[in-house]
């Protein structure tokens, strides 16, 4: 059996995407292949589907095969019952939790100006797109959230410094206008709660 | 913006040209066109109103909405105009008899005060910075509004399920030795009680209780009506069950067809009755 | 979009094998193929995949695309998990299915209060505990699930109604509305509440 079948094989029946190691282990010790083995396997197989309406995609858990988008319209007709949308607050607290990590409850709701429904912080709990990654040192001890590799997946991304940059002040231009006003403009604040971590860049903490 | 609060803002524009310019301190502003008074001729569905408060995440939303609506910038909000307009909101939800979530009231009380602070006379020297009344106000409005666009940005961000479909290649053909975990009945207990205990909390949850030999016939007779598309009535009694085993058949074709899984055919008069699945099935 | 490609995009995602009927539905009623197309396609496809580790295979129930049984000393590792337990959220549907069958997703979600992820349900349909006995007549006409004899036979029980007396717990939880307990004409269960319940998120309580 050729390597790259196994490996499409693989893909096809993981229902999930596979990195290296679950590649490796695919294999007896014997015959195991190298990472580079593996490496040069998945690019052929990226440029043999070149053509076809499945893509090989790389994802931050791994590599995994996916309908290219450009199939969706029919494709999302088999799946009526979930067409996966998502309400604005779900939206608004994820998006939090994805620019902020790792933030509490708290930080979230002082944010949004309203309470976070238990809801909304349980669904993406049991999705796997957040987890808590410890607690904050303060009274009562909020978890503080933080992403996951699945939520990477999910939003077909390798990293969190591929989602779209936090936009700056949104006022920013008006600021040069009126100088009386840029007297009075807080500096950005966002930081004195976490210490590190703040932007993007830092870490997909898994 | 839904077509809900659309058409709000739309009949407060209508109303707007009618209202000759007084010395009045205008009840709000939208549009820029003064609102002395609610008209009365101004019918809200009592709906439109719940919709247009849905269509808000909440009291920055709803003042990023008055900022932006009118064009101004967050770094100059017009506080005193502002806060009018929104108390205005609030009145009106108010008069509507609405509950309205608490943070809405206490942003109300936060804008009135930072108006009362900025028409104090004030020392000659211009604002030190931290004594701009707004400044913390303006902080969470663009801290607010760069999520709420990130998060629009999210949605419009490819996605599994809606834009690209992960491949689940049948697995039959492929022989595992699958290990599954073991589960105890009391476990499968607990967590149902869990959840019972959980649905209590909502009042608005109604769990009713039937006994579960009515839900097992519910299952059978639909597993039945899977292969045979109509049956007789009575052919989903089994006469050896006695009384007791046909109220339970009754019951549970009763309630199927009243949740619309099921429904009951008599072609004519007296005729034969026969049962039904409502839906189309697509499996098997 | 060629219509071959369409076809096999759809039997990628879909999980699940696919007839005419479904074939047909992916298309706007304009450009729909006739069965005619469709099977000229089908037999394409099965030609194109016949060097590949894939093969479409036709089942009871339409078309599917499977692994090779050849790919199996491979394949199979990926399954080759030690069990580990069940999860809350598994336990608590698989109980709700039970207790309250037979019941959609929804209805599920419903009483739960969150979203019940596919990979619950797929698990269970795949150890054979629960199996779909129908549609209910609503929009998006969702599969109404049931528990089946190997979930019985698993319990050791002979019936559903020798599940543990679930009566004892109710009494304890509330007394007050125990009438409903001793009514035993079943009022419509939970009926009203899910209509609108598509999105992941509930009408939210903000």
């Amino acid at each position: 059996m050729e390597l790259k079948q196994i490996l499409e094989a693989a893909m096809m029946a993981a229902a999930r995407p596979l990195g290296f190691q679950e590649f490796a282990n695919l294999f007896d010790e014997a015959e195991r292949p190298t990472q580079e083995q593996i490496e040069k396997v998945l690019a052929e197989i990226q440029n043999d589907f070149e053509h076809r309406p499945l893509e090989l995609k790389r994802v931050a858990s791994g590599y995994r095969f996916q309908v290219r988008e450009s199939f969706s319209p029919w494709v999302s007709r088999l799946f009526e019952e979930r067409p996966g949308r998502y309400s604005r607050p779900f939206l608004e607290t994820l998006a939090i939790i994805a620019y902020r990590q790792p933030a509490t409850r708290g930080e979230i709701e002082d944010i949004r100006g309203v309470a976070v429904s238990s809801n909304i912080i349980k669904t993406m709990l049991e999705r796997d797109w957040i987890h808590i990654v410890g607690h904050k040192d303060v009274p009562g001890r909020p978890a503080l959230f933080a992403t996951t590799r699945h939520f990477l997946d999910y939003f077909n991304l390798t990293s969190l410094s591929e989602m779209p940059p936090l936009q700056e002040f949104i006022d920013a231009l008006d600021v040069t206008s009126s100088e009386a006003i840029t007297d009075s403009i807080p500096q950005p604040v966002i930081a004195e709660t976490h210490t590190k971590n703040n932007e993007i860049e830092h870490a997909d903490s898994e | 913006m839904t077509a809900a609060v659309e058409s709000l803002m739309q009949e407060g524009r209508a109303q707007a040209p009618e209202v000759v310019a007084t010395e009045l301190t205008p009840l709000a502003k939208i549009m820029g066109a003064p609102i002395h008074d609610l008209p009365d001729d101004l019918y809200i569905p009592p709906d439109a109103l719940e919709v247009f408060l849905e269509t808000f995440e909440g009291p920055l939303d709803l003042l990023l909405y008055l900022i932006r609506r009118q064009g101004f910038s967050i770094l100059d909000i017009p506080v005193a105009d502002i806060t009018r307009q929104y108390i205005a909101y609030i009145e009106m939800m108010g008069e509507l008899k609405m509950e309205l979530a608490a943070e809405y009231l206490l942003m109300a009380a936060i804008l009135t005060e930072i108006k009362s602070r900025l028409l104090l006379p004030r020392p000659a020297e211009a604002f030190q910075e931290e004594d701009d009344p707004r400044a913390e106000l303006i902080r969470r409005l663009q801290e607010y509004e760069r999520f709420k666009t990130a998060a629009q940005e999210l949605d419009e961000m490819t996605r599994c399920e809606r834009d690209v479909h992960e491949i689940v290649a049948d697995t039959s053909a492929i022989t595992v030795n699958k290990v599954y975990p073991e589960v105890d009945l009391r476990d499968i207990l607990q967590a149902f009680q869990d959840v019972l205990r959980r649905a209590e909390r909502h009042t608005h949850h109604q769990i009713h209780r039937e006994p579960l030999s009515v839900r097992e016939r519910m299952s059978s007779i639909l597993t039945k009506l899977q292969t045979h598309r109509l049956l007789p009535f009575s052919d989903l009694f089994e006469f050896k069950e006695g009384r007791a085993g046909a109220v339970v058949s009754l019951l549970a074709i009763l309630e199927m067809s009243k949740e619309r899984i099921i429904e009951i055919l008599q072609e004519e008069p007296l005729g034969l009755l026969q049962v039904r699945p409502l839906a189309i099935l697509t499996e098997a």
